[in-house]
């Protein structure tokens, strides 16, 4: 039984599968970014709706112009002690990440991942918010604990699985967990924090305290259930905490439409769940730290959650496990039209009167230096798979609050 | 902890559905941390009402509406424990569970563990399940194998209203996620599996009386409910009463244990009770494939292996969906448990 | 270590839970729902853009005016066959649920679920249909069975379980399941065919057939993850899929703002992951029937998928185990703004001098006398309960497509 | 179905990855309704390079990238197999099933069961399991157990190239949903549970040869991988290999045997076994609390009760989430099952 009244007999269908503009050999045509001019996108009263911030998802936020000034609305007051410590953290962060991917070259370690061309988000968000804030951030953001000056000799001591690693042996290097620097246990498993973000944020609206949360999330992993748990419970609630979707274009090895990029943005799907949304240039600190000032004040004021879709790019490759020169054009990065966040700041910086080239340089290798000795601490203490190791019987704690006689008696088995 | 820390000398008849209630009332006042959410438990007070007359007594900050998000439910759940509070979540039915599966396995039940103890997540979900009630394919299942799989879960089952609010108070007040399931079929009266003869409501029912205030039953212990030479049947939830029925019914001196904590479990008094009979079966509603009662018998063989006089039989359901129109045949009523009993017995 | 620049002690957080305008004993103040005069809403080419349909997406596409008229660019060619075939389908939906609802009543069967007031939705979707394509609907789309003519009896059969019950006693009353009809087996849990939907509809692109899918879902249940995955998958493969959300203001107890809809509309999110998007009065038979062809060419003329928010009251209880009452005013159905579906269709069809109230009551007491044959029919084959009903056999049959081992030594313990 | 239904006269030495793409090319190849997709598979072929190629040569219809939503996946999957086609959704990690554990439970398990048969859901879910690499708690896992409890899904591991190919060609034709668990330690070469001594690459390795064309390997049959008097070992997947080290290191006449298809089992094979060597040592990584190891317990416990001379002994992971830096004290190696052995048949 026909019915239909279309009369045609139609084209047979044909699935669409996105495709980056370039491969291996190509050169990425990254016009389907849609960019903004620095100072061009309006900032809005902290108790806009939505729907009014519909605008500001598919414009960018942009504070530093191609001569490195400070332009527009967002170019808001910024304290010079504050750019000084992004500045530090940002290149701590990278020459942090730059030893330690040598050192699981040196097979000193399982498993590394730096956020190498990311360090303004993890950086300038830190500065925006408060201690007692806490973050659930992805793998890639060792930038908060930089910020927040937690010891690296620790954090390697995590990375290397040691004797002295915090998490005793128990998590793949870098899914660090520092309570007090406001940093969640990360979660090898994407997204799932994403939604636990809100629910602590819920939390402390119900018990009417100020504390504000931030969730991560890349773009690769929006496509998660979690992610959409995240808004509507975020919307529905009100509850206190920035969500933030760093758009880094690639998921491993799948371009950004893949993830449901296309012809869209991460910062719209914000907006359409009832929540304020930005897309904002993540390249550059100082739009960083004013649009995350923006939502941090909103949380606080009890106006809800912001969602800020972060365009950037992932300069390295995915994880110490990946070759990105099998899926995309070796320099992309270096043609990524947001350029580098660290030249972006440091062209500031010097314009600013607050730095200037030797300085760069002098800070850098003090922080390898720095960086060096840590490492050397931290390797006294042992490396992966060396006996100098965190005990098996640390493998039978903390699963429970007190350990059940099952567990008890499978680590008498072991003898341990 | 002692079995019961009575605070309050009233006691009062209530239905399972009663004694959760004021299980959760009676926390609720005690610690201000304690919230409780999820899908209608709000301003409605829950599909099977566990929660009603809550918001109206604790307002919408501690007992509010959940939008239809089992994982969100089980995500904000556990970022509020992490904050501090006591989230007790209601998943509206066992068999919709499976959304949140991730967050609990991945998330609730490591989060302990894999921060060294830095973050916890004490928090309880509760949930209605098992058959009994017409409820098909997706309002009758019984989950708890896929729990007790999983290392930092605590999984529970009361029996009677008695234990269902000693039980989650002391879920509530545990440290460890505790995966709470509620046997629908109990919530208004036990049920001995003879579905075609009148159920007892609580009211009517001599097990009934609960105390009003706060008391705990403990989270590592069984209760043995008839005691019994012949042959042990280790069970819990509404095959409790199943197993009373058949060895009434069969004239059969069996011992009953009603695990209660199915994990972590209370293997002393399972192994005592085995080696006093030498016989054993193992009851319960879900699938029998990699069901609990594999590790039951698993357990019971390798503790008791030299005391057993015949094979430890599964009753079980069936491994099929739970189906609507053949939902007695799926139930493992009496006569199958008595036929076991006979089996076990021969041997 | 203070990041923060904020200097003000901020007030207390609290947590928002919204509330519906009334609750029992008071009357709704449906100024909530935003609406659109019939034919205000403008109808856009089959290529339009996700961005360009977002005013469609808070406006209401509505093509019956208050008179009965059809008016505005939705009101397109609609022959009168297919408006006396929707009027029919309508009426017969409506007292098919009337008189099984009285049976669950009678304990005649478990469960039931009516979908009084929604009726010109399933019925309008899929009358706009082809034969071959593929409907994944929730419990509250019998409209589409009774529209497609498929056996009533057989239909009853199932919602009593019976020896006829063509899904074997397996399934609780109501979850049909019609291939023929293009009616995919309805799930217990909710949303998860959703998606499925799209993967169907992308199956058919694949082969480059021409087959195109529906997929439903509600208000309440579009929080679930899964709705999130089918907006993404449809979107990245441009499906072609209709993706049908039926906001009838509740899910059992909960208002529609639990789910996310205070201050946004579900019709929204459909266009920020790209996907054009509608919110059409759901009442209104004919704007379902044009908004549906729309969708349906769009996907048939592999232009992807559509969403489409369908603004509706579900008039009744959830389901045969509510008790609406206990949460919102009784007569709230009365006061709806968008009316009921089947009298706003009468009118128009009086209009247009296809009906008149005589033949509307003489169709109506032909339908019940048919659907009470069908019962008594029905009945002839058993009740839930009663021993005329499927075979315990059957409960081993079909879980597996050959019955392995276990389950026959299962089997022959039952002694089936 | 036969062993083996040779078409193709040449074999090849190939890694487990290389037999498990053949696998997939032979049947794209072969059936125009079998498409790969899942994160990464498509342009790049996949994190351990399973499908690399496959795109290339089938174009981007038949194999092609998922989003990050394995719940996506699995319900995409589910629909395109209702639709006719059959899927090879890759799951990337075994850790990462979770969120698509609703779609499998409630949905591709029971969709011919709820439906009377008139939709199917004939797919195969492939993913990588265990431990081994280093992978930490969230890229060793080894979730069986939670499917085989599931009525209405097959749940198969395979351990050697050979298998891999024949058992997921097998799986692609069958008409019932297949997990398809890859012991990603294997992938590269067998190892055999010494983790400080080198490792044969499949290169290398007497066991390597892999017929290029097409063939399956029954899903209802056990292998024997080495025949022995003493003691039954029954296992799977990367244990298989350390079964047969520990046999060889203690020189004990233990019958080892790959159950490749977890549920259903050839519980024949099994019991024959047991009951010709009277003692039993089930043998997995995933954890032990209702491991797959309790059914198998179980069963051998119901049907060889009276042929056993020891309690069945398990030999599986801890009860604990699998953590990185003791991942060799918590991988049950040849020692332990030397230990098991040893009390087995001093028993
Ligand atoms: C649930 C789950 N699925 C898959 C993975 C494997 N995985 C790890 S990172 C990654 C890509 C994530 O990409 P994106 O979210 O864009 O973040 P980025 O790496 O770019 O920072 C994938 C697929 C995982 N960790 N968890
Ligand atoms: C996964 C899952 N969670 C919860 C339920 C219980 N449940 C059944 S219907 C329903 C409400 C759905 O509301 P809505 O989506 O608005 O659809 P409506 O009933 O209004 O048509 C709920 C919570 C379920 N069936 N499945
Ligand atoms: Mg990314
Ligand atoms: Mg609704």
């Amino acid at each position: 039984m026909s019915t239909s009244q279309t009369p045609a007999t139609p084209a047979p269908l044909r699935l669409h599968v996105p495709e980056p503009s370039a491969r291996p050999g190509q050169a990425t045509d990254f016009s389907y970014l849609q960019l903004s001019p620095a100072g061009a996108v309006d900032k809005p009263a902290l108790d806009v709706t939505a729907g009014q911030t519909a605008p500001l998802t598919t414009q960018l936020v942009r504070v530093l112009d191609d001569n490195g000034d400070a332009v527009g609305p967002w170019a808001a007051d910024i304290d010079d002690a504050v750019l000084l410590r992004a500045m530090h953290a940002m290149l701590k962060t990278r020459a942090f990440d730059a030893r330690m991917l040598i050192a699981q070259r040196q097979k000193k370690t399982s498993f590394y991942i730096q956020c190498l061309g990311e360090e303004a988000i993890a950086v300038g968000q830190t500065l925006a918010l408060r201690d007692g804030d806490m973050q659930f951030p992805t793998y890639r953001q060792q930038g908060i604990l930089i910020t927040k000056e937690v010891s690296l000799v620790e954090m390697m001591c995590q990375v290397l699985s040691n004797a002295a690693d915090p998490l005793k042996g128990r998590q793949l290097p870098i899914m660090y967990s520092y309570k007090d620097a406001g940093f969640f246990s990360i979660s090898g498993n994407l997204t799932t924090q994403y939604i636990q973000a809100v629910g602590w944020a819920m939390a402390s609206a119900i018990k009417g305290d100020t504390k504000i949360a931030t969730a991560w999330v890349g773009d690769g992993a929006t496509a998660e259930g979690d992610f959409h748990a995240a808004l509507v419970f975020a919307h529905v609630y009100h509850a206190p905490v920035i969500l933030n979707v760093v758009n880094n274009q690639w998921a491993i090895s799948t371009f950004q439409a893949i993830a449901g990029g296309e012809n869209t943005t991460f910062a719209a799907r914000g907006a359409a769940y009832g929540i304020p949304s930005l897309r904002v240039d993540g390249n550059d600190l100082l739009a960083v730290y004013a649009a995350s000032r923006w939502a941090a004040e909103r949380a606080r004021s009890n106006l809800g959650s912001t969602l800020i879709e972060w365009v950037t790019y992932r300069a390295g490759p995915h994880s110490t496990s990946d070759d990105p020169s099998k899926y995309r054009p070796a320099d992309d990065a270096q043609h990524f039209p947001l350029g580098d966040p660290i030249e972006r700041l440091k062209r500031h910086l010097i314009k600013r009167g607050l730095w200037s080239e030797e300085q760069h340089e002098q800070v850098r290798s003090e922080l390898d230096a720095e960086i060096s000795r840590a490492l050397k601490e931290a390797e006294s203490h042992g490396l992966l798979g060396s006996d100098n190791r965190p005990g098996a019987a640390d493998m039978f704690n903390d699963v429970y609050k007190d350990m059940p006689d099952h567990l008890r008696r499978q680590r008498q088995q072991l003898g341990v | 902890m002692s079995e019961t820390e009575l605070q309050s000398t009233g006691s009062a008849p209530m239905t399972m559905i009663q004694a959760l209630r004021s299980a959760m009332d009676v926390m609720l006042e005690r610690d201000d941390n304690v919230v409780i959410f999820g899908e209608d438990v709000g301003y409605f007070g829950g599909v099977f009402r566990c929660t009603d007359g809550l918001q109206a007594k604790y307002g919408k900050q501690r007992v509010f509406d959940a939008p239809i998000s089992e994982s969100g439910i089980a995500g904000a759940a556990i970022g509020m424990a992490a904050y501090g509070l006591r989230p007790v979540a209601e998943i509206q039915f066992a068999d919709y569970i499976y959304p949140a599966y991730d967050q609990i396995v991945s998330e609730a039940a490591r989060l302990r563990y894999r921060s060294n103890g830095m973050f916890t997540s004490p928090l309880v979900f509760r949930t209605p399940c098992g058959g009994g009630i017409y409820g098909g394919q997706t309002h009758s299942q019984s989950p708890e194998a896929i729990f007790a799989h999983v290392a930092g879960l605590r999984t529970v089952m009361p029996s009677n209203p008695y234990d269902a609010k000693g039980l989650l108070i002391a879920s509530i007040e545990n440290d460890d996620p505790v995966i709470f399931l509620e046997p629908k079929r109990l919530y208004n009266g036990p049920f001995d599996g003879h579905h075609d003869r009148p159920v007892v409501a609580w009211s009517k029912h001599a097990d009934n009386l609960v105390p009003e205030g706060y008391y705990s039953v403990p989270l590592d212990k069984a209760a043995i409910v008839r005691e019994g030479q012949a042959v042990t049947i280790l069970t819990y939830g509404t095959t409790v009463w199943v197993a009373q029925a058949a060895a009434e019914d069969a004239g059969i001196d069996a011992e009953v244990i009603d695990l209660r904590s199915l994990w972590p479990l209370d293997l002393e008094t399972i192994v005592a009770s085995v080696k006093k009979t030498g016989r054993c079966i193992v009851l319960h509603e879900a699938t029998r494939t990699c069901g609990f009662g594999a590790e039951l018998v698993a357990l019971v063989q390798e503790h008791c292996f030299y005391h057993l006089e015949a094979p430890v039989e599964r009753v079980t359901g069936w491994d099929t969906p739970y189906p609507h129109a053949q939902e007695w045949d799926y139930f493992p009523g009496p006569a199958r448990v008595i036929d076991a009993m006979h089996r076990v017995l021969e041997d």
